[in-house]
């Protein structure tokens, strides 16, 4: 099953990425198109998932709903607790930090929904919607602490307004609205470029994603051993938790471990840009490295097996 | 052909600032400015969100006034924590009282 | 039916972008990308169209063809005459709004379609053939007019090079006389990419023309009620009279609706760029907002599912 | 280091004039230009085309005679109905003579 | 068949760019996209040869990647030779043009497939590798006979870097490696992205091809007769006897012609740039215009049926 | 506002040479650069691969020996057979010292 993951065009295009990175190769995706296949995907998610939506019943959706609140609310507040009392950090360094690893990304969500499927057992599919929801949530948490006992340089209106109104929550909402008043059969022609295209468009993000993660890893020494621990345990806590609290939700087995990977993910497009906003004193040089340096690559690779396999563990 | 002298004040910081430069220099009292996208390098290696695309270029031809108060308000507000650069030069304008 | 057309991912893409730039999101498709997909949408017509040409017997297309011709040379002067007489315009702004109206939207021809064929009737395959032909010679005729009596500080030979050599004549064009000249069996290899992908690059497309377009909406107040007004009624006269026109020769209902709203349209990429090199003293605001602000949104969203209503009530 | 004082003629301008101003400049002697792509907002707020790109920036290193003739063309002939700006500035080039 | 070739979308759409650069049209591709398009048809033809190869017996494979590494050590040196005694270069120009002889283009790699595949016999799947084999021999060899004998201004180990290192390479090789270890069933849902789309993406890059090309020919003229000559000989010659001793290895009909067209075209992305760092002092007029404006339209457009028309002759 | 006087060094080249060139004046002492994209024209009309993109515009701010050192490198070593333009111009930078 960890084989089944890693020998994916997807997986495997994030390591020839790093390999062309690390071997200086002048391979980049031009910028613009690499913005336009976020763009894509981002839309095409929450288009999918729209659809799905307007086929699901409001009892069925509403407690995962509920469960992702809680848990965009609870995780950046253990993620902090970790960061300041294990690992020393001061305030304004552990709230940037925690306000990616409370908020979600969706790379690592549509790499789950791949890996379910392609074990054999599709997850929910208005999971999509559950990634909306915690989205933000984390960040506003996150930036609150940072922001309840001293003045700080940013602001932390301007950074809300950021993620509010951020590419990635505006495609996400945007496409889950447009997927749920069109329904599956006004969506039909536009299916061969969304989802026909969805898996191939992911392979060459994922190629651009290991070049710009491979940028990352010579800071490694720079963050320091406890931060890439962090970068993996966290995750693993998380998503073994969200997975085990997924199961009393209703969720299939396939659709708790997609939960658990999008809970133990950390956000690296939208945090990033509010907490530079909001707490430009904190150094990125940590938050980035530690999401994008570590915890993506741990968990597109071996952390979302893992969390699979828990899933199915507890479902037996 | 009559030609003013105004200054050229040239900026490169990171994308995220933008909007907000943008309206920093025009409530000192800039009558326009020109965008380019560059990347850079400087004493920050890092930009927050690095497909956000990389730094931008603001060119703005302002009377002297103008620029010392746009790179006064830059130097105090942005210099200590985000990666900026600001530089001024002297520029013929032609009909330059229209940026003035 | 109208429901029909205003819940297609199409037209609520297009929402999605006049929303995305409301509420100031950073969301714009990478200009490179923008362009791109507008290559790519002339060049799909263009070869579409001309594999059905291939198949299509002059005297068939002999009777559309010479009343879009006509049209074409009669829209600028109909739309001229309003502009000067009931709109007080001066005569060079009355010229380029008109060149403006008498050519074509190629985006509107293209949802037009779509819309019909959503409908359940496909309208003629050739009819992006008589885009073409509708493209140049109301902007020939309007710049005529604006060259009769007074010298112009623009260059008028300039400006037909510009709209002769542009972009969307030269994939239109030449995707027609490819698609002719390899006909259906030939073309298939290249279908999954043009054909296939079609409708979903047209939904990211219309996203960006939906933040193009909010763009022009605060330059509603410069331009005024009458400009408004005109952006409204002007294609519902051109549309309506061109649908009864339609039928005439021969044409289907859903293919004289569609022929309905090309005429309707106004041109937003050809049009500007032509006018704004042969007559400079023009102001951009008025032509620019009243295509792109105005006509555009009125007749994707309101005046396609018009046209086909009068057209399917014109042949029961 | 033997350099020359050669004068560096900057053009904003809108899309659509490139190919004219390219060849006014060529025609009034200058022997090269640098061309970026450039966005900006001044008095003129609207573009033609606005997918056909934004502005456009052109750089022309020319002796102080084709400055003087090129900056004089283009206020005559553009400066009425297009938005473009332009500004000359000093600079020193190795082996400058090239570009007389 | 020659028919069937020049009628296929992807040859018109190269003479439609040739056109519209010769009325300077304003049509280009954006140079994002342009890159993007190279990118994504190297990554697909490397994926779908390593799926082939994946179930491709050694045995059979061995044979043809001799051959193939043996023309790549080869026509350099004939190229070489030609270019010195025949046309009276420099050793500098000569070993610089070698170098692109020598070396493969990898569109007239996908055109001559496509056309064989059009012509009813597809060739065999695993041909890729030969391309990814054929692609830097030759210019290790050209490099090396221009710094025998003299110092010189560039450095070769840089080059060399450039080759191994450039995206050709990294995408080839590393598409070949993903395909042949995920093999055909993981392959499955990344398929209609990189394969059904493929035909229509190669339609729009060589439409800009065309427009790049047109801009060498008015070049044309400084390279004088003989460089013209040879632009056309030389890879008749070298496409024939590698269809030749292409029978000798095993391969189809169908292979042997591709194989002949691999080894008769001329490098235009990765030779360029290392032989501009390598051997600046040769002039980039020589070798771009003989490749790409010459070489390039005469084997896509004649060469190919040629080398098909002898591939099938012999086999008879 | 307290300014220091730097060199502004704008290099214009073919994209092949970007980390050429960057490794070059890093070396010599430069602390930071801007980079855009440009293309352009000049004596040499052709590019070794027109898709590797267009040529490339570097900016640095250094000080004078820094700037001199630049100009002279490229010179030498580039000028003959390298589409290659270098210019210096005066810029007043605040905090300038950070780039000496
Ligand atoms: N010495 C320099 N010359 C030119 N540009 C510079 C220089 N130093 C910094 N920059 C630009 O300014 C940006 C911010 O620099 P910094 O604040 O030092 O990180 C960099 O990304 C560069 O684009
Ligand atoms: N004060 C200014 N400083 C820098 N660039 C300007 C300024 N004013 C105008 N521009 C540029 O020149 C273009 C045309 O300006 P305008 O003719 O005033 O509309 C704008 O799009 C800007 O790129
Ligand atoms: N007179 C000039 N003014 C501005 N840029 C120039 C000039 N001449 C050359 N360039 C730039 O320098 C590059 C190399 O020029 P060259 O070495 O003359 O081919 C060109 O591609 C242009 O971008
Ligand atoms: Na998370
Ligand atoms: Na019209
Ligand atoms: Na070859």
């Amino acid at each position: 099953m960890l084989a089944d993951n890693l020998l994916s065009p997807v997986i495997l295009a994030f390591v020839l990425g790093v390999v062309a990175a690390l071997v200086r190769s002048d391979l980049r995706l031009p910028e613009s198109l690499f913005k336009g296949l976020s763009i894509y995907l981002l839309l095409a998610i929450g288009l999918k998932g729209g659809v799905e939506l307007s086929r699901t019943p409001l009892e069925v959706f509403a407690g995962p709903a509920a469960l992702t609140l809680g848990l965009g609310l609870v995780t950046p507040l253990s993620a902090y607790a970790v960061l300041r009392r294990l690992g020393r950090f001061d305030r304004v360094n552990a709230a940037a930090i925690a306000a990616h690893y409370g908020s979600v990304s969706a790379v690592t969500f549509i790499v789950a929904v791949a890996f379910a499927t392609g074990a054999g057992t599709a997850p929910e599919g208005y999971l999509p919607a559950l990634v909306a929801i915690l989205e933000v949530p984390a960040i506003a948490v996150a930036l609150m602490i940072a922001f309840t006992r001293e003045k700080r340089a940013g602001s932390w209106q301007d950074s809300l307004h950021e993620v509010l109104t951020g590419r990635s929550i505006v495609l996400l909402v945007g496409g889950l609205l447009i997927g749920w008043a069109v329904g599956p059969d006004r969506f039909e022609p536009a299916k061969p470029f969304f989802v026909g295209g969805f898996q191939g468009a992911l392979v060459l993000f994922l190629l651009e994603m290991g070049i710009v993660a491979a940028g990352r890893l010579r800071d490694l020494r720079t963050v320091g051993p406890f931060l890439i621990g962090f970068g993996i345990v966290m995750p693993i806590v998380h998503g073994l938790a969200s997975v085990w609290l997924a199961g009393f939700t209703g969720l299939s087995p396939a659709g708790a471990a997609v939960l658990g990977a999008m809970v133990s993910s950390a956000s690296y497009i939208a945090a990033p840009a509010a907490v530079r906003i909001a707490l430009p004193e904190a150094n990125p040089t940590y938050y980035l490295t530690s999401s994008l340096g570590i915890t993506f690559p741990f968990n597109v690779t071996l952390g979302i097996p893992l969390y699979y396999a828990f899933a199915t563990w507890l479902a037996a | 052909m009559h030609t003013t002298t105004l200054k050229l004040v040239t900026i490169v910081t990171e994308r995220i600032l933008e909007d907000r430069l943008l309206r920093l220099i025009t409530a000192k009292g800039a009558k326009g400015y020109t965008l380019t996208q560059a990347t850079g390098k400087g004493s920050r290696g890092v930009r927050a969100s690095e497909w956000e695309g990389p730094d931008t270029r603001i060119e703005t031809l302002v009377g002297p006034d103008v620029a010392d108060a746009i790179v006064a308000e830059i130097a105090g507000k942005y210099f200590e924590h985000y990666a900026v650069i600001v530089f001024v030069q002297d520029a013929e304008v032609v009909r330059g009282e229209k940026y003035l």
